[in-house]
């Protein structure tokens, strides 16, 4: 029941996004502000059902909204940058020693667990490759092996701190 | 304008392209994936005349829907 | 004041031309899933000519289709991807 | 023998007119325009009321093949449903 | 056999967001490019999203596909409906537009200047094409996702189907 | 701020530029992965900041509300590149493990090694 709540409430805000500077009340026109609602509820009753297994209600707490932020902004795009000028001089030098390592992440979620994935997909030298199902263990491409059996600090830095803190 | 003579010389290349891979290449899924990036070209040059409706509609059903089928095809043929 | 329409053309025409070189990735590619790197990649490409070109032409609406093209090139790698590792 | 010689002629057919079209091709981008594009450009906003000349062209003067195309793709789904009918029961 | 489980997660996060996408592009169909057509196209491709990344069981038990039936039966009627009420003056005329009522004010030249009070008849035959594309494509997807089933890959596997 | 905008243009572009080298430079699907997805996505971050950047702008000095719509909706596509580029670039890399493309010059393989195929 929460999460049919939830998505109406979110479509309705990204219906008011994608209509945004349209008229008159301010940014937009009142037609707008009424044809949304009903388009809110479909869109709630088709995403509902779906929603609420895989992202987890404490995802509603303003806290986390500003650590994620952060996280975007600070933390995650320096990451980033440092990615890909690592990137750079492996495509100029050539240079690399390639292998697919197992990290223990202890996290639980599966919403932390895709926010880790997709956070080590985009910063240096890891990709995620497939995911252990029951035990929530990352199998990940790693570009420039330097341990066969690595602790995930090693590999990823601190991000799994960063899931826990964020989307769990 | 010389510019964008040469947006519509680079995006007719890959449509080309695209087109001759997914006639000659053997593997069928390889074609499959080359007749996507056709379609994808297509759409860019569909943007390109300022057609935003056909764009769209390349974009949805060929792009998006029409790999879903062939792909569908192919698991009925069972051959890659 | 700030007259970019150039300098926005010229990026994508750039964007255009490393869809290209994706292409030619696609075409050359020994394996299979060298070839949906490719495509993938020439995804993105799109997606960002689509976007830079909708600001050249300051022609607001198109930005649409650059929306539309990003969600529905997921789906197409999705299938081609479920397809591969023998899911369907 | 005879197949050999119709694939070769009518290959042959086809590469002829393709670069005779190609020779009277029209320039890239610059569309002719007709009586009727003029019409559809300056009288479809006031008519229809619409800013999108395209839908007011497709749902309004030419309805019927918005009809046709409805039609066809009722007719594509009826076909699909009754070839694959029996799989929903397994 | 589903997806992994990042595949799975993504896919609820947006999901909803390609429904109202589409419904956005139909609603503004007279307005901004795109219609019915393309709009269905696009919430359509919201089930095939489920499917590939779910299975055909969670969508039977989530969905019903009596459903589709019926937005698409009920789209096509709806179309001819519509087309028939203007028949005082001829088939698919526009019968409402610059009368002002509801569907029946004067656009004014613009982009997307939300008005959506306009364009007579040509909105709710949006609205009528865009059900029914989404459901004939939905329905389409879905029978043919079911039909990939019937040939299993290996050897083992069809002696195992074969019943 | 126009000079701004030029800037990210460029930036993007040698990062858009280093994804397509990146994709002929690396012996295998999952190195050419590695590069594809960072570059790409970092370089479409450039460009459609520049975007985003020069539409706000323009609203900012002309008050037209297209220019916000535009950078509006330049980042939703945005929004939705980031999210779905990297979770497609996992679906292809275990797509291809799982088809039986192995990764070249490896010294580990844990994936292979629980399958039974090192």
């Amino acid at each position: 029941m929460g999460s049919y709540v939830v998505v109406t409430i979110l479509s309705y805000l990204f219906y008011l996004i994608l209509t945004m500077s349209s008229g008159d009340l301010g940014l937009w026109s009142s037609s707008e502000l009424v044809v949304g609602i009903p388009v809110a509820l479909v869109a709630g009753l088709a995403g509902g059902r779906v929603f609420g297994e895989y992202v987890p209600a404490s995802l509603l707490n303003p806290i986390k909204w500003v650590l994620f932020l952060y996280y975007v902004f600070v933390p995650f795009f320096i990451a980033m940058a440092k990615a890909n000028i690592d990137v750079a001089m492996r495509v100029l030098t050539g240079k690399i020693n390639p292998g697919i390592v197992r990290i223990k992440t202890g996290l639980k979620k599966s919403m932390s667990l895709t926010f880790l994935a997709n956070s080590i997909t985009l910063t240096p030298g890891t990709l995620s490759v497939d995911v252990d199902e029951e035990s929530n263990d990352l199998y990940v491409h790693w570009i420039d092996v330097k341990n066969i059996e690595p602790e995930p600090a090693e590999v990823c830095g601190d991000f799994p701190q960063w899931a826990r803190r964020i989307a769990e | 304008m010389g510019m964008e003579y040469w947006a519509h010389f680079f995006t007719l290349i890959v449509l080309v392209i695209g087109a001759y891979l997914a006639v000659f290449l053997r593997n069928l899924l390889a074609s499959v994936i080359a007749l996507s990036a056709m379609s994808l070209a297509l759409s860019l040059e569909f943007y390109l005349l300022h057609a935003p409706d056909v764009a769209i509609a390349e974009a949805g059903i060929g792009a998006g829907l029409t790999t879903a089928i062939f792909i569908f095809a192919l698991r009925g043929v069972r051959r890659d | 004041m700030m007259e970019l329409g150039g300098w926005f053309m010229m990026a994508g025409v750039l964007l255009v031309v490393f869809g290209f070189l994706a292409v030619g990735r696609s075409a050359l590619g020994p394996t299979v899933p060298d070839r949906v790197v490719g495509l993938d990649t020439l995804n993105t490409y799109v997606v960002a000519a689509m976007i830079v070109f909708g600001a050249a032409f300051d022609s607001v609406i198109y930005v649409d289709i650059a929306i539309v093209y990003a969600l529905l090139s997921f789906v197409a790698t999705l299938f081609i991807a479920r397809y591969l590792e023998r899911g369907l | 023998m005879v197949g050999k010689a119709l694939k070769w002629v009518s290959f042959l057919f086809f590469a002829v007119m393709l670069i005779w079209g190609l020779t009277l091709i029209h320039p890239f981008g610059e569309p002719l325009q007709s009586d009727m594009d003029s019409y559809f450009i300056q009288n479809a906003q006031k008519e229809c009321a619409a800013n999108n000349v395209v839908t007011s062209i497709v749902f309004d003067y030419r309805g019927f093949d918005t009809l046709g195309e409805a039609t066809v793709l009722f007719t594509a789904v009826m076909g699909v449903t009754a070839i694959f009918r029996g799989v929903m029961k397994k | 056999m589903r997806m992994s489980k990042i595949v799975r997660t993504i896919t609820a996060l947006i999901f909803w967001a390609v429904v109202v996408f589409g419904l956005y592009v139909v609603i503004h169909g007279h307005l901004t490019p795109g219609g019915g057509f393309q709009g269905g196209a696009v919430i359509a491709s919201s089930t095939a999203l489920f499917l590939v990344a779910f299975s055909k069981e969670e969508f039977l038990k989530k969905y019903k596909d009596a459903f589709l039936s019926l937005a698409e039966s009920g789209g096509l009627t709806l179309f001819i409906s519509t087309a028939f009420l203007g028949i005082g003056t001829t088939f698919f005329y526009n019968f409402i537009a610059n009368s002002g009522g509801i569907f029946g004010n004067p656009v004014p030249f613009g982009v997307n200047n939300g008005d959506l009070n306009t364009g007579g008849t040509l909105p709710p035959m949006n609205m009528a094409v865009g059900l029914e594309v989404f459901g004939g494509i939905s329905l389409i997807l879905f029978f043919m996702f079911l039909g990939a089933y019937l040939k299993p890959f290996n050897k083992e596997e069809s002696e195992v189907h074969k019943e | 701020m126009s000079g701004i905008v030029a800037l990210f243009l460029i930036i993007g572009i040698a990062f858009n530029c280093l994804g397509a080298i990146a994709l002929y430079r690396f012996p295998d699907v999952y190195t050419r992965l590695h590069g594809a997805t960072k570059a790409t996505t970092f370089g479409s971050i450039f460009t459609s900041l520049a975007v985003v950047l020069y539409g706000f702008t323009k609203w900012a000095y002309t008050g037209e509300p297209r220019f916000c719509v535009l950078a509006v909706h330049a980042i939703l596509a945005l929004i939705a590149l980031l999210l779905t580029n990297p979770t497609g670039a996992h679906a292809i890399a275990r797509a291809a493990h799982r088809s039986g493309v192995m990764p070249k010059r490896a010294v580990v393989d844990k994936l292979a090694e629980r399958e039974g195929k090192w």
